[in-house]
């Protein structure tokens, strides 16, 4: 018999769920406590804000949210990974990583808001807006990135899928590019079990992700994605990669959606208690904290000021969404193109009377 | 009897069918324990199992493929796709394989399949959960484009999309989804889908329109009669083929004919109507058409779709504009 | 100055700008070194390297998202669809995010992409390569469609498009491909893209078309004129944003109007025109509008397809039919 | 380090390209002189066609038409270890694997002459016709496949894609859905090194087009495709499974397409001389030749008079073909719906009567 090719997919994990180190071989990350605090604060913070997002919906004060609980690690690695010049091609809860980039609260909430001007957010310029059309994403920052090898630039371009997004054409159509051009594309499917009511188990008999990547010819990596240290490590060495030229990567974050998939949804109908329960015992935070409590690096009362810090910054971004009026009716027009063609113009000084008229 | 929604005369409809033909399958996204992100399945897996209620993986084309192969193969199968936004990535299977089996073949297979997709805006819902995009369809010849605008009507034109021979794309106007109830016998009645539906007798005017837009235009017919004008409404139902014979007929009465549709005007559907008049009834009108339509522009987020959509204010001015004109 | 044909001044548009600009690119599939399935891109890898022309995997969904990433990014990418009928895997990457970019980030991001295609029936080619399906995208804000149809017209609309802000949708007839050719100034002159072509004047009835049909149109004018007939011919070019004055103009003068396509009739652009010409100039209209078009049906394959499409016969026929009338 | 899963693409090959068997653990159909002459005689059947139906082209008799001059072990394989209630979903040019299924040639000239009966043909009236859409068949074979299983019938659907479609979206979904679904679905990569133009370096990363088959979590096998008795055993392994329950396979049968991508293509324009020349070497029906002379089991002679009788057969089908007239105008209306809706009969009436005006 003759083998043609081998591969083996890793899995990757510094901290347990207890926040006890359950390796020696630590990134530099693992060790520069200030920036794991920094990291840490971000993570609470995210969830501050979540929980509030969360409020507002339930309220009436916001539409349709996707929460991002639980998968703070994550996001917050991908985040801090990236240089500002990067891009950035999320789906739609990756705040985490979109406010270390520079997206403001009250942008993200101005677009769960029904309002285009959420998206003219303050991060860098070059980033993708949230994308709902599943796996889409992945194709922009592949061309993304192909602009950046045609250009020469070394800059990488960063996104995120998640298990049930790894199953559309498109995900497969972004990695499989990046193998045959090698290019500075790194893709994390962000694998939290559940797309909507449907698990894991039925998106694909494969069983890791991260193996997808093995189709493309790609680097490809496991890694809990409740552990910001591996989290981190991962995207320190897939970006690095990428942007020394090595070609793309695909990492599998293997988290959990502790909340509903929307605040449109409820998970109640579709999944078991007690793995939400058991879930729980593995989120990031609890161990993150864990952790920096054991290197002396933060303690309660640190967590309880940050906590009322966070509160305190998440309500005057609140108190801004809520204060911001509704574009004019022209807004309706006035990006469909650069100019406003002339057969548009007419239905635009339509629209204004009408809505005069009212 | 009871009284349904027009989500639950989907439903009924989808369980009906199943229970009486077991060729019959549904498969999407979200479809089986979930019942759908709307419930339009609600409760179809426990009563026919999960080989005949089907979440597949997280790929319209997939869905779309499968539905493909399955109707060639002897199933019925009704696929959904979870939003009309999400339809892109089935459009190859269904312009290239669906709507073409037949003729491809002469005959020796066929595509007996039917795609339902909630549609349209006014939910106050996010990006890409609010269009109005029939048109992506009604120029693909093969297909029946069909739209039901109340209870009764989803429940019958569904069972005849299901036993149609040939493809029929379902859209389904979820911004009624749950207006109102109205008495829908489970009675396997399936409607025509080859008429429209006249809703409302009038002499003044003809108001053509379908999908949730119905509401409206026929709230503004009640708006004109109050103004003494008597508007004759029109629910096209079936977009493709087309019975333009009635829509003529009404028109050859009232000679005046306003189109009212929530996709962008240029070549929406409405055109097609519009064109039908010039070609057939230019002696029959008295003023010129009138579309009231969503405007050549995405539809907005959530905060300015109720400006986007039209509206009963823009129907009865745009029948006071036709009567003004003769 | 040589005299060049109609897919030699698509290559020689490309040249021009990829020379004037290097932001711009050109992918798809065997757009490199083998120049396109029809030569289109013939001589642009050798001119601007494979970094500039690039050979894609092959998966047209890939092809529209990359190109949407790229023009994202600062780069003004041109892309091929081989066929027309090979666009479907590309229209979610089109309606979703090309047609959107701009309104979603509020002109923070734009799509200055251009997406070609080879379009058209005529060529005896095998099934899908034949189909006219402009339909797909004239009901779609945020886009441009444009269809030229002379070697003149190729070269500067296709600048134009380039050039444009936006996407565009840049379907090339190519059963006219290599017509006839004409002089092309090389000098990067760019045509408007908010007008349509008036390419013969006329006072009796207004023919409107685009494409390849531009052809026959204008041959029957010929056969018309010979009659005593005097045709106006206009070539629409650029169908969305749609001028509609010129037409509107040209059917003041003349009374009548005939419009030819090769796409199925029902819900074709031709309804957009018809429509408008029954909303705004009912008054000037002295006989029912005529639309000549591919019937409702997917255009057979080659040995039927002449009768399929619009011929000379069937346009003069439609005109003789407009004169009766009135 | 952690390993979460690991895989190895095995290569099977029995023959090598002289005929000279590579090792001795040897499948059933290698013994089975009698069978393999039969598959020899449909090889060289089919070629002699192909080479006919090129001849056709070159005179103004046939429209663009598919060479599949060099593909013949892999679709003679396919065909024949098929059943007749399996579905085959081909692209279009595994001639081979039709004939063998019932496909008449003179109906494959129907085809490429531009007739829609072509597609009405003598092979199971369940089996899908030609495919242009690239890939989009993978995803009909696995519809197939899903009937199948819902009706508990023990067949199974066998597909074909190229190495460039093997890119496509739709062939990531088949083989994805039919590792979620356990469907019994065999996916034949026919890499014939080329996609048109783009050589199979251009449209992948990846080492093996085999592997793409992990992703899915399938079972997965690179062959020589120029080796009948491999990919015979392949497949008969393949299709037993995949009969069995035990879910679909994807089999990478490596080739070379000797000829023009199609009749409107010119190869000579990308591709080197000397790789062509070299691919020669490796063609399916001089290895088989030797082998089966030297068992014995086939002579010089044989092969004269079996040509000779293929190319007797090939003519009475040509002359079929070049007999049949053309279809009425109607034809053009008459399948596009069941029922000719009344909207549609009213353009038949005039097209019938514009074309009896001409
Ligand atoms: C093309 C497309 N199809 C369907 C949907 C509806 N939808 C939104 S989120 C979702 C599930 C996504 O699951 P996953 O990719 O695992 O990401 P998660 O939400 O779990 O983070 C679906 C089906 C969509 N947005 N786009
Ligand atoms: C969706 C789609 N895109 C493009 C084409 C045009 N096309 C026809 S064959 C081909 C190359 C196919 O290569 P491969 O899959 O390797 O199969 P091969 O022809 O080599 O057997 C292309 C690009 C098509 N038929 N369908
Ligand atoms: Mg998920
Ligand atoms: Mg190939």
């Amino acid at each position: 018999m003759s083998i043609a090719a081998t591969f083996e997919i890793e899995y990757l994990q510094y901290l347990d769920a207890d926040g006890k180190l359950v390796r020696d071989d630590l990134p530099a990350i693992a060790r520069d406590v200030r920036q794991l605090v920094e990291l840490y604060k971000w993570m609470l913070y995210v969830r501050v804000f979540d929980s509030k997002a969360v409020a507002l919906q339930r309220t009436g004060k916001l539409g349709t949210y996707a929460s991002c609980l639980g998968h703070e690690a994550a996001h917050v690695a991908i985040g801090s990974a990236m240089q500002e010049d990067d891009v950035f091609a999320p789906m739609y809860r990756e705040y985490g990583a979109q406010f270390i980039r520079g997206v403001k609260p009250r942008e993200l909430l101005l677009y769960w808001g029904g309002d285009e001007r959420g998206s003219d957010f303050s991060g860098p310029a070059h980033d993708f807006a949230w994308c709902v059309p599943i796996a889409t994403q992945c194709l922009h920052a592949a061309g993304a990135a192909l602009a950046f090898k045609v250009r020469k630039e070394p800059r990488v371009a960063v996104t995120v899928v998640g298990d049930g997004g790894s199953s559309k054409g498109d995900f497969y159509g972004a990695i499989n590019v990046a193998g045959a051009m090698q290019l500075p594309l790194v893709v994390v499917i962000v694998n939290n079990q559940w797309a909507i009511s449907v698990p894991r188990s039925a998106q694909t008999g494969a069983k890791t992700l991260a193996q997808k990547g093995i189709a493309a010819g790609l680097e490809c990596l496991q890694v809990d994605g409740n552990d910001l240290i591996a989290m981190r490590a991962a995207m320190d060495h897939a970006i690095k990669r990428a942007r020394h030229g090595h070609g793309g990567m695909v990492i599998e974050a293997v988290t959990y959606r502790l909340s509903d998939h929307t605040t449109a949804d409820d998970a109640r109908r579709y999944r078991p208690d007690n793995e939400v329960k058991a879930a729980w015992q593995r989120e990031p935070l609890k161990r993150m904290k864990a952790y920096l409590m054991s290197l002396n690096a933060w303690t309660g009362k640190e967590e309880e000021d940050w906590k009322a810090d966070c509160a305190a910054r998440v309500d005057v971004e609140v108190n801004a969404y809520l204060e911001t009026k509704s574009q004019p009716v022209e807004a309706i027009f006035d990006f469909t193109y650069a100019q406003v063609p002339a057969d548009l113009a007419v239905q635009r000084a339509a629209a204004i009377a009408a809505d005069r008229h009212n | 009897m009871p009284q349904i929604t027009l989500i639950e005369a989907v439903t009924q409809a989808l369980a009906y069918e199943m229970k009486h033909d077991p060729s019959v399958i549904v498969l999407g996204e979200d479809v089986g324990i979930n019942g759908g992100v709307f419930r339009a399945t609600q409760g179809l897996q426990k009563a026919f199992g999960s080989e005949r209620v089907i979440d597949t993986p997280l790929d319209e084309a997939t869905i779309a493929g499968l539905t493909v192969g399955l109707a060639a193969q002897g199933m019925k199968p009704v696929a959904e796709a979870q939003f009309e936004g999400f339809i892109y990535p089935m459009m190859e299977h269904i312009a290239c394989h669906a709507a073409r089996l037949r003729t491809r073949t002469r005959g020796r297979m066929s595509c007996p399949a039917v795609f339902r997709a909630p549609w349209g805006g006014g939910i106050r819902a996010p990006e890409h959960h609010s269009e109005a995009n029939e048109h992506l369809f009604t120029n693909i010849p093969g297909l029946r484009v069909v739209l039901p605008s109340s209870p009764g009507r989803a429940y019958g034109l569904l069972l005849a999309a299901i036993r149609d021979p040939d493809p029929v794309i379902f859209f389904e106007p979820k911004r009624i989804y749950r207006q109102y109830k109205e008495e829908v016998a489970d009675d396997g009645e399936a409607l025509p889908l080859d008429v429209c539906f006249v809703l409302r007798d009038g002499g003044d005017v003809t108001l053509v329109t379908w999908g949730a837009q119905v509401k409206e235009t026929l709230e503004a017919a009640d708006a004109l009669a109050e103004q003494g004008i008597s508007a004759e409404v029109i629910d096209v139902a079936t977009l493709t083929p087309l019975d333009f014979d009635t829509i003529h007929e009404s028109v050859k009465k009232t000679g005046r004919c306003v189109i009212v549709h929530e996709a962008p005007r240029t070549a929406g559907f409405g055109a097609e109507i519009a064109a039908r008049l010039a070609e057939k009834a230019i002696y029959d009108l008295v003023a010129p058409v009138e579309r009231v339509t969503g405007y050549d522009t995405h539809i907005p987020l959530y905060r300015l779709e109720m400006k986007y959509l039209p509206s009963v204010e823009r129907i009865v001015a745009a029948v006071q504009r036709t009567l003004a004109a003769s």
